[in-house]
């Protein structure tokens, strides 16, 4: 087995990156025209997409609530996806136990209450894997459920760090992450409270908290390269909206006409 | 005081008296003789009147009319609440089953909250009914809504010895402190005492009472101890 | 599949105004866990462990096979995780709910992925011949927290575990009986365990052990795995409510002490085992 | 921090995104998109921020049916249940619409009888469309619809196409007859309903109006010169709304004229090129 550096003498990691550098990330939204809403993530090498459908009438009406929507996540991986072709069952656990902790992420997140009996409906679908599934598949639904128009609490902002000898790295492909002790996060930019941390690897109780506030402190910066998305997508459409249309009618909430 | 078991045989007088009636546990045959034959393990009692019953130690509740029960209201109908009274259906909560509720003044009760009722229909063909007033009367006789307090779930046994008058528990636990008690005969108990601390404290002494391996004096030393 | 009914309200206020004021429905204080109970049965990794009215038994058993071909070196871990309606009637067979596949997913990133198991010490003869050791978890009855209960059993299990002596001579594998030569135990880099957290009411208060109305109430929960080093091995937090950083690192924190706390009573409990059993050869 | 919160009369329009905090709750109410938060106003969704008075809420630029009383949707059955329908509408929850909101053949004067209870399928079957009106409703949510207008009903002769909600302003009629010879409803739900015009004195109330005809599941006939304009204006609508600009009945108009003078068929529309420079010529003119 060779030896793989994570971190090279010029303090650059395997990819060129510095220890606190992002990959590239973009993301475009209503990628899917038949989905309510949905949207195309990608850091570095990983994509993925998630398409969001409601809050329409529940399928299975037995599952519904009096109070509040059902959220629902389903998770496919491409077989292709990741180094080696493989192709994953439906009722894998790993997959299950990553769409239950998807959907505990956005269920406090979304104004459920709005919608009782309803049930919104989340794929993600992963297409290329180097490293960071968690994060970008948050990010994605983040960006998919904003696109649908539901009602959100805040932005949910995910990203992944870890820790080589004594230096925190965000970000990490896919052999860093299996070489080093790595954690994901998610958290709601405004408030700065997390909500998913997630850590599977062996490491030291005083080495964590640096990497687990590092991760918070760049799940917001990336909060905001979303959001200037959204808003570039918003005012697009906006524009559209206003320009295109031609009509003198007032564009607010009339309620003289009725 | 006897123990009988599944499909011990109990004879009864040899012509059936009139007055002979067959409570839960206890079926007759309809062979030669009719022979009358315990279903249920569990302690035979008996009234001079002729009444037999068995009385058993199961967690699962089966509606038997009269009963005094506490429900937690599951759904919201138009004019009924869907109970969950612990039994293997839901029972069916007329809206106007109330003490003054009338078409235009109806009771609001939300999915969660608990109804002290009592049942009015069971019928094994059928989802139980309950009402929460006296039909004839049409007075709450303590039966409605039960607002706060705290409610802890136990055998049907250990309900029906909190409801024996005699039963040390709630008497000694009234001589500490004082607190409301509904007693559901489907193994639910509703508490409701001044402070946290004694509506814990007789939360966890029905829990220990429900406990096969406490004796009723670790209970009663529980209560002793207890400092509230 | 029918959802477990919710509790009522009443429950819920009184639960949360309790915790406030730093009373739990039991009795306990919100960082104070249950009596956890460990006992075990005439075959050596046999364990049953009790956490207030909640009981997981864990065995251990072992059968030499053929090792995978990517691993030729390393032995063979299984973990299988049995829930059934037997622990509450929340379960089905069949199809696994969430939490069914949270808690044995916890499992296995907690002993598996953590490598606590020395694998390569399970290998007999290179590319042939390893142990194949599977670890059962049967869950007999959910009162909340199933997972600690389960991560204690399990790594109690594992140390109180004996494979047969077994002796390489060129390609001869001899496996001695027990009658023949006393047993080893297993070989463990470290034993890490599990545990969770709820948050409760308004305020969020953190709670250790939760039962199981507290786990149906919570807003969110939270498990770690630690070892008695203070190496975190798996940190859970999918989702719920929203936390403040600092909150995360109290857990953290008092997770630390409480593994601490869970490794002297297995370690006890397995010593007064070992006064009453007699493994050495007669 | 003090945000020197002010609209703009006239250009842009203020933008903003879940999370974002708008305004103070103190001086504002919220409404549609906001929620409060330590005296905050706080935007839940993205899209533009609208003040009317004291209220504030935001508008997300795509969103299902949120519906409104008063609001002409074009809907479809999607059950048949004790005396009533569920009607899919685009919104979060299946609208119903009662037998009793339905006018029967026969007469508005006409009573409801059992046997319509069990006939049902008669009137509406599932998977049939029809334009209704949202009611006030009480309860939980679902929206309920009637029907009880002549104007409202089965739809037939035609076809159907969906937009975003959004896209469809509100209006004093959303009926509107197009010159080419074809009828459109336009749904506040972004349902749009495209067919064969019918004429003058066929309509309800008119001696041509066929009463029977109302609950009919045959088509009249339709000749090949309306079904073409048929599909050519559900191709207009199709390329605006994918632009998303607002569907009214005078840019379709305005836009059918352009495609018949330059000879593009029907299915050319489709194009990205066509449909590029179809939006251009008539967004200039307008």
């Amino acid at each position: 087995m060779s030896r793989f550096e994570p971190l090279n003498a010029g303090n650059l990691r395997s990819d060129g990156r510095r220890p606190l550098e992002l990959r590239s990330f973009s993301a475009q939204l209503t990628t899917h025209p038949s989905a309510d809403g949905s949207a195309s993530v990608s850091h570095g090498l990983t994509q993925v997409t998630a398409c969001v459908y409601g809050p329409r009438e529940a399928k299975n009406r037995g599952q519904t609530m009096h109070d509040r929507a059902l959220v629902n996540v389903e998770v496919s991986v491409a077989p292709w996806a990741g180094e080696m072709r493989r192709q994953r069952a439906r009722g894998d656990k790993r997959t299950l136990e990553f769409a239950a902790s998807i959907k505990a992420t956005f269920e406090p997140v979304i104004q459920t209450t709005l919608y009782p009996r309803s049930e919104i409906h989340i794929h993600i679908h992963v297409l290329q894997l180097d490293g960071g599934l968690l994060q970008a598949s948050i990010n994605a639904t983040t960006l998919a459920l904003i696109d649908a128009g539901i009602p959100m609490l805040d932005y949910v902002s995910s990203l992944s760090a870890g820790l080589y000898l004594t230096t925190a790295m965000l970000d990490l492909t896919s052999i860093e992450e299996s070489d080093l002790p790595s954690v994901t996060v998610a958290v709601l930019p405004r408030s700065g409270k997390v909500t998913l941390v997630s850590m599977e690897t062996r490491l030291h109780v005083d080495r964590f908290e640096e990497m687990f506030k590092l991760a918070m402190e760049g799940g917001k910066v990336l909060r905001g390269e979303m959001d200037r998305i959204v808003r570039e997508r918003t005012a697009a459409l906006a524009r559209q909206m206003e320009g295109g249309g031609g009509t003198k009618e007032e564009d607010k909430m009339d309620t003289d006409d009725l | 005081m006897s123990y009988v078991l599944p499909g011990d045989v109990l004879t009864p007088p040899a012509p059936p008296p009139k007055s002979l009636k067959l409570g839960p546990g206890l079926l007759m045959l309809h062979t030669p003789g009719n022979p009358v034959i315990a279903h249920r393990p569990g302690v035979l009692h008996s009234t001079p009147k002729q009444q037999h019953w068995i009385e058993t130690e199961s967690r699962r509740y089966i509606p038997a009319s009269q009963e005094s029960v506490i429900g937690v209201i599951a759904y919201r109908a138009a004019d009924a609440y869907r109970v969950d009274i612990g039994s293997a259906h839901l029972a069916t909560l007329d809206a106007l089953s109330f003490e003054g509720a009338t078409k235009r003044n109806r009771p609001n009760l939300k999915v969660g909250n608990l109804v002290y009722a009592r049942v009015s229909l069971a019928n094994r063909d059928m989802d139980p009914e309950l009402e929460c007033f006296d039909a004839t009367t049409r007075k709450a006789d303590g039966f409605g809504e039960l607002k706060d307090g705290f409610m802890v779930e136990c055998s049907l046994g250990t309900c029906r010895r909190l409801l024996d008058s005699k039963h040390f528990l709630l008497p000694s636990l009234a001589q500490k402190f004082p607190f409301e008690v509904a007693v559901g005969m489907n193994g639910r108990v509703w508490l409701r005492a001044g402070s946290v601390k004694a509506t814990v404290a007789i939360s966890r002494a029905i829990g220990m009472l429900d406990d096969r391996q406490t004796s009723d004096d670790e209970v009663a030393a529980f209560v002793q101890l207890m400092d509230v | 599949m029918p959802r477990e009914a919710e509790p009522s309200i009443n429950q819920r206020d009184f639960v949360f105004s309790a915790v406030q004021q730093g009373i739990r429905v039991d009795g306990r204080t919100p960082l104070q866990a249950r009596q956890i109970a460990i006992c075990f049965g005439n075959e050596l990794g046999w364990v049953e462990c009790s956490l207030g009215k909640t009981r997981v038994i864990a065995q251990v058993t072992a059968t030499v096979t053929r090792p995978s071909p990517e691993r030729p070196f390393e032995g063979i871990l299984l973990i299988t995780t049995e829930f059934s309606p037997m622990a509450s009637s929340a379960y089905e067979t069949g199809r696994p709910s969430e939490e069914e596949v949270t808690i044995s997913r916890m499992l296995e990133k907690t002993i598996r992925r953590s490598e606590a198991l020395d694998r390569e010490a399970l290998c007999i003869l290179t590319g042939k011949k390893v142990w194949a050791l599977r670890l059962t978890l049967h869950f007999l009855s959910d009162e909340g927290d199933l997972l600690d209960c389960a991560s204690v059993a399990a790594i109690t299990a594992l140390r109180h575990f004996r494979k047969p002596d077994v002796e390489v001579v060129g390609d001869e594998v001899t496996i001695f009986s027990p009658e023949e030569r006393a047993p080893v135990p297993l070989s463990l880099h470290h034993q890490p365990m599990c545990v969770s957290f709820a948050f409760l009411g308004p305020a969020n208060v953190l709670v250790v052990d939760p039962t199981h109305l507290e786990e149906q109430l919570a807003n969110g929960t939270m498990s770690i795995s630690l070892n008695a080093q203070r190496e975190i091995c798996v940190l859970q937090k999918a989702g719920g409510v929203a936390l403040p950083a600092d909150e995360v690192m109290r857990a953290v924190n008092i997770a630390v002490f409480r593994v601490r706390e869970l490794s002297d009573i297995v370690s006890r409990a397995l010593e007064e085992d070992s006064k009453t059993r007699v493994i050495e050869v007669r | 921090m003090d945000m020197d919160w002010d609209f703009d009369d006239e250009g842009v329009q203020k933008l903003t995104s879940p999370g974002e905090v708008i305004t103070s709750a103190t001086q504002f109410m919220r409404g549609h998109g906001t929620f409060v938060e330590d005296n905050d106003v706080v935007a839940s969704l993205s899209g533009t921020i609208e003040r009317v008075n004291k209220l504030v809420s935001v508008r997300a630029l795509r969103t299902r049916y949120h519906g409104e009383v008063g609001d002409l949707v074009v809907g479809r059955i999607t059950e048949v249940q004790a005396a009533r329908w569920k009607v899919d509408v685009n919104g979060h929850q299946d609208a119903l619409l009662r037998l009793s909101s339905v006018n029967l053949p026969g007469g508005v004067q006409r009573r409801k009888l059992e046997s319509d209870e069990l006939e049902m399928r008669k009137f509406f079957e599932e998977g049939d469309l029809l334009v209704a009106e949202v009611q006030p409703t009480h309860g939980d949510g679902a929206l309920n619809l009637h029907t009880r207008s002549l104007k409202y009903g089965k739809l037939r002769n035609g076809q159907l196409v969906t937009v975003s909600p959004v896209l469809i302003r509100r209006r004093n009629s959303h009926f509107c007859s197009l010159p080419c010879g074809v009828d459109l409803i336009l749904g506040m739900n972004g349902y749009i309903w495209i067919a064969k015009h019918v004429a003058e004195n066929q309509k309800e109330g008119e001696e041509g109006f066929d009463a029977e005809a109302v609950y009919s599941n045959k088509n009249d006939d339709i000749d090949m010169e309306t079904r073409a304009a048929i599909s050519r204006v559900s191709n207009l609508i199709h390329v605006f709304a994918r632009r998303s600009i607002p569907i009214t009945d005078a840019i379709l108009a305005e836009a059918y004229d352009w495609a018949v003078q330059q000879e593009t068929s029907p299915s050319d529309l489709l194009r990205a090129d066509v449909g590029d420079t179809m939006v251009a010529m008539v967004t200039a003119l307008a």
